[in-house]
């Protein structure tokens, strides 16, 4: 058996720390945190003792969850690449193990932006799809990490099953940000609306925003680490079935 | 037949292969494990085992084509780990496939070769390994259309181009017609003078009335390695059938 | 026996003799070819058919740009998904492998080949377009700057895709896993490219600013990506 | 309601639907693949309780 280290016992802290920090942020973001201004009115009115003369957009609030969530999936796939690398130097499985399962969180976490995304757009934009950069590179990233599983899949032999999807895994993360940048310089020509991303929060806004970026990212590491433990229990497992064969 | 690939004088080559704690693994499988064992110049080692026992995986270690995860593996001398270039330029590899381009004619397939190589003036070398395998005739064929003796035959020939000191068969006689064995064991009692060969064989008479030492793995491990002289085949039958079992014989 | 002498020949000459017998495969059966060639011929078939309904006012050079580069895509998964078959036949590969050179020369070479074969199937299939297509339309007098793209980009899928083709030759069904892997990789080149295609057979006024801008990015992206599969090639190839 | 804090909150009704489903299709693929996780662990703990037995019973025997 495999000994307990000290990231294990982590794990639960972080995914308890993270439930908790998570759900203050996503109770913050909808009472204390104030509204976006959106259209410019003609008429005004006092709402608690401020003067207000702007359409409030409710649909900003799904930012507070859709931002951690990206970013925690670009994280995740950072892993991916790191993990690959050090496969593809030291050759041992391990890494391998590791590289998939940080995929695997990739994956989770790209759905769910895309899933938040896709909403937020509908209601915005009035368009389910449309070929925006954020949303194309998403798209690309989604297709790659479905092609990752797809590819450990098509190769029966361990070792090359291994080494391919690291390969494969260091050029998806390459290519993520490449994919971003190209369509962000050059954008489609038919372009909708531009990004309502108001640069400087105010605290309000902001401490939502940051308690739920903590708190999603632990609940992605306490995952990552359960996920670890279940497929090292179950390779575990096949050794012994193996053994008990011979 | 000389080779201008120098050699130092003072190294001198008493084992054609040294082969310690050898061991190929990934994670727990392990394909080869502890492989020890030491085979002076001048031999003819044939390795025997069931399938899955690590034949071809040894195979592939001391061909350079897999890189072994642990021990230390000497092949002519030459670290396998640490010089594979120098390696491949001194060995060679018959196996059951081919390895070449069906499109090509036969001649194209050794030129591309003796290129590769570095064989100077290749036309010339081309024409005496066709003579060898007495394929001459068919020199401006493509291989698609060659019958299984043939292909193997020049498989040979692509082998034997940059004259190795050392060559690796791997189940060589698999799907032969007895004309084309009868070929291959001829060419065979040729080659052996002034070469090594290492031989996967899944006949055990076969392949223990040709070698000088034996080898028998059995779950990546050495099961068996002996000079032929020590055993005669029936003895060594016995051992095989009770140490690895009764399959392949 | 005659003399045997053997000098270790240099990588660029090792190059040469792998390309060529890259070249001698391909023009002896001529199979890649013909398959890419056909192939493009009845993608251009389907973009008749595809267009056939569109309003007599339609700007066929608006979409003409993205066409080319769906034709050449498409086409170039045909040949790449082929170009490794003939080292998988008979473990030809593994012969090479056993040869004393830099194992990065096979990618070199395949890329290249496969470069050849992309461009010589789009100086074919690309006449027919604008036979087809634009003979009514009056594209830009730009247009013929559309070969810089053309050639950066089919650069940027010869090299990626020979790795992915590398790769997917050793695993089961390999044709739809190699589109499956090559298009998301290659989209932010396609997507350049197509710009700066685009560009050039519209033509209008800011022309310079985006054809440069995209070609620069479409090269860049190149760059990255041969550097990064010359580097990975290694790992693919050696086991 | 006054009309103009209705203008003011006009978006508000519109968009809580959108809000509420992607917040709620948010936790629910995150629940999904714990829920798979943790399946697939209970299989594996069962799986391994039946070898370890397994085990012990050729040791005795």
């Amino acid at each position: 058996m495999r000994e307990r280290t000290i990231f294990d016992s982590l794990a639960w802290m972080a995914l308890l720390l993270g439930a908790l920090l998570s759900t203050a942020g996503f109770v913050l973001a909808f009472t204390t945190a104030p509204m976006v201004k959106g259209v410019d009115l003609q008429v005004f009115a006092q709402i608690g003792g401020v003067h207000v003369d702007y359409q409030l957009l409710f649909s900003q609030k799904i930012f507070y969850f859709h931002m951690p969530v990206a970013i925690t999936s670009f994280i995740a796939l950072l892993f991916t690449a790191i993990y690959s690398i050090i496969f593809l130097v030291k050759k041992d499985p391990k890494y391998d193990l590791r590289a998939r399962i940080a995929t695997e969180i990739a994956l989770v976490f790209v759905l769910m932006t895309m899933a938040s995304g896709m909403l937020w757009e509908r209601y915005e934009w009035g368009v389910w799809w449309t070929w925006e950069p954020r949303l194309t590179t998403y798209f690309i990233l989604t297709l790659m990490v479905i092609a990752y599983f797809i590819l450990r899949r098509a190769l029966d032999d361990p070792e090359r099953r291994a080494t391919y999807a690291a390969v494969f895994g260091v050029i998806a993360a390459v290519n993520a940000p490449i994919s971003f940048l190209i369509t962000r310089i050059i954008p489609t020509r038919t372009h909708p609306v531009i990004f309502r991303t108001d640069s400087g929060l105010p605290p309000d806004m902001l401490l939502p925003l940051l308690l739920s970026m903590f708190g999603i990212l632990m609940v992605a590491f306490g995952i990552y680490r359960f996920r670890l433990r279940e497929q090292r229990l179950r390779l575990q497992l096949e050794d012994l079935k193996a053994q008990l064969e011979d | 037949m000389t080779d201008t690939v120098a050699i130092a004088p003072d190294i001198h080559l008493a084992l054609a292969i040294q082969a310690e704690g050898l061991g190929k693994s990934f994670g727990s499988r392990k394909a080869l494990d502890n492989v020890s064992f030491e085979l002076p110049e001048q031999a003819f080692l044939s390795i025997f085992g069931h399938n899955g026992a690590g034949k071809t995986t040894l195979l592939r270690v001391l061909s350079t084509l897999a890189r072994p995860s642990a021990g230390k593996v000497e092949v002519l001398g030459l670290d396998v780990r640490e010089k594979p270039e120098e390696l491949r330029s001194r060995i060679g590899l018959i196996s059951h496939r081919s390895m070449l381009y069906p499109d090509l004619t036969a001649e194209e397939n050794l030129l591309f070769t003796a290129r590769m190589y570095g064989v100077q003036n290749p036309k010339a070398r081309v024409s005496e390994l066709l003579e060898l395998v007495e394929l001459t005739a068919r020199r401006h064929d493509p291989v698609r259309g060659f019958s299984r003796g043939m292909t193997q035959r020049i498989a040979i020939a692509r082998a034997l181009v940059p004259d190795p000191a050392l060559l690796f068969l791997d189940e060589p006689y698999s799907g032969l017609d007895p004309h084309a064995v009868e070929i291959l064991d001829r060419l065979l009692e040729r080659l052996r003078f002034g070469k090594n060969l290492v031989m996967i064989s899944h006949d055990l008479n076969h392949g223990f009335a040709l070698a000088t030492h034996l080898l028998v793995l059995a779950q990546g491990k050495v099961a068996l390695f002996t000079e032929r002289d020590e055993l005669d085949v029936r003895s060594f039958r016995e051992f095989y059938r009770n140490s690895v079992g009764a399959g392949g014989i | 026996m005659a003399e045997l002498t053997i000098v270790r020949p240099s990588a660029f000459k090792q190059f040469r003799v792998l390309l060529g017998k890259e070249l001698r495969q391909e023009f002896r059966t001529r199979e890649m070819l013909t398959s890419m060639g056909i192939y493009a011929l009845l993608v251009l078939v389907i973009f008749g058919a595809a267009l056939s309904q569109a309003a007599q006012g339609f700007d066929i050079l608006q979409v003409s740009g993205g066409l080319i580069w769906a034709l050449i895509v498409f086409t170039s998964l045909l040949g790449l998904n082929r170009s490794f078959s003939s080292e998988k036949e008979e473990a030809a590969l593994e012969g090479i492998l056993l040869m004393p050179m830099d194992r990065s020369l096979i990618f070199l070479s395949k890329a290249t080949s496969n470069l050849i074969f992309l461009l010589l199937v789009e100086l074919i299939s690309l006449p027919l377009f604008y036979f087809f297509f634009l003979t009514i339309s009056s594209p830009a007098p730009s247009f013929w700057m559309a070969s810089l793209p053309l050639l950066v980009g089919s650069i940027g899928i010869a090299g990626v895709g020979t790795l992915l083709a590398t790769i997917t030759s050793n695993a089961r069904g390999k044709d739809v896993l190699l589109a499956l892997l090559f298009i998301p990789i290659i989209y932010p080149l396609l997507h350049a490219v197509v710009a700066a295609t685009t560009v050039v057979v519209v033509g209008g006024d800011n022309l310079v600013g985006t054809f440069a801008t995209s070609l620069a990015l479409a090269g860049g992206y190149d760059v990255v990506m041969l550097a990064l599969s010359w580097f990975l090639y290694e790992f693919v190839i050696s086991n | 309601m006054d009309p103009i804090l209705s203008e003011i909150y006009q978006t508000v009704l519109g968009a809580a639907p959108y809000v509420i489903i992607a917040y709620a299709l948010m936790w629910m693929i995150l629940l999904v693949y714990v829920l798979i996780m943790v399946f697939s662990l209970k299989k594996t703990e069962k799986q391994m309780a039946a070898l370890t037995e397994e085990l012990r019973l050729r040791q005795k025997g």
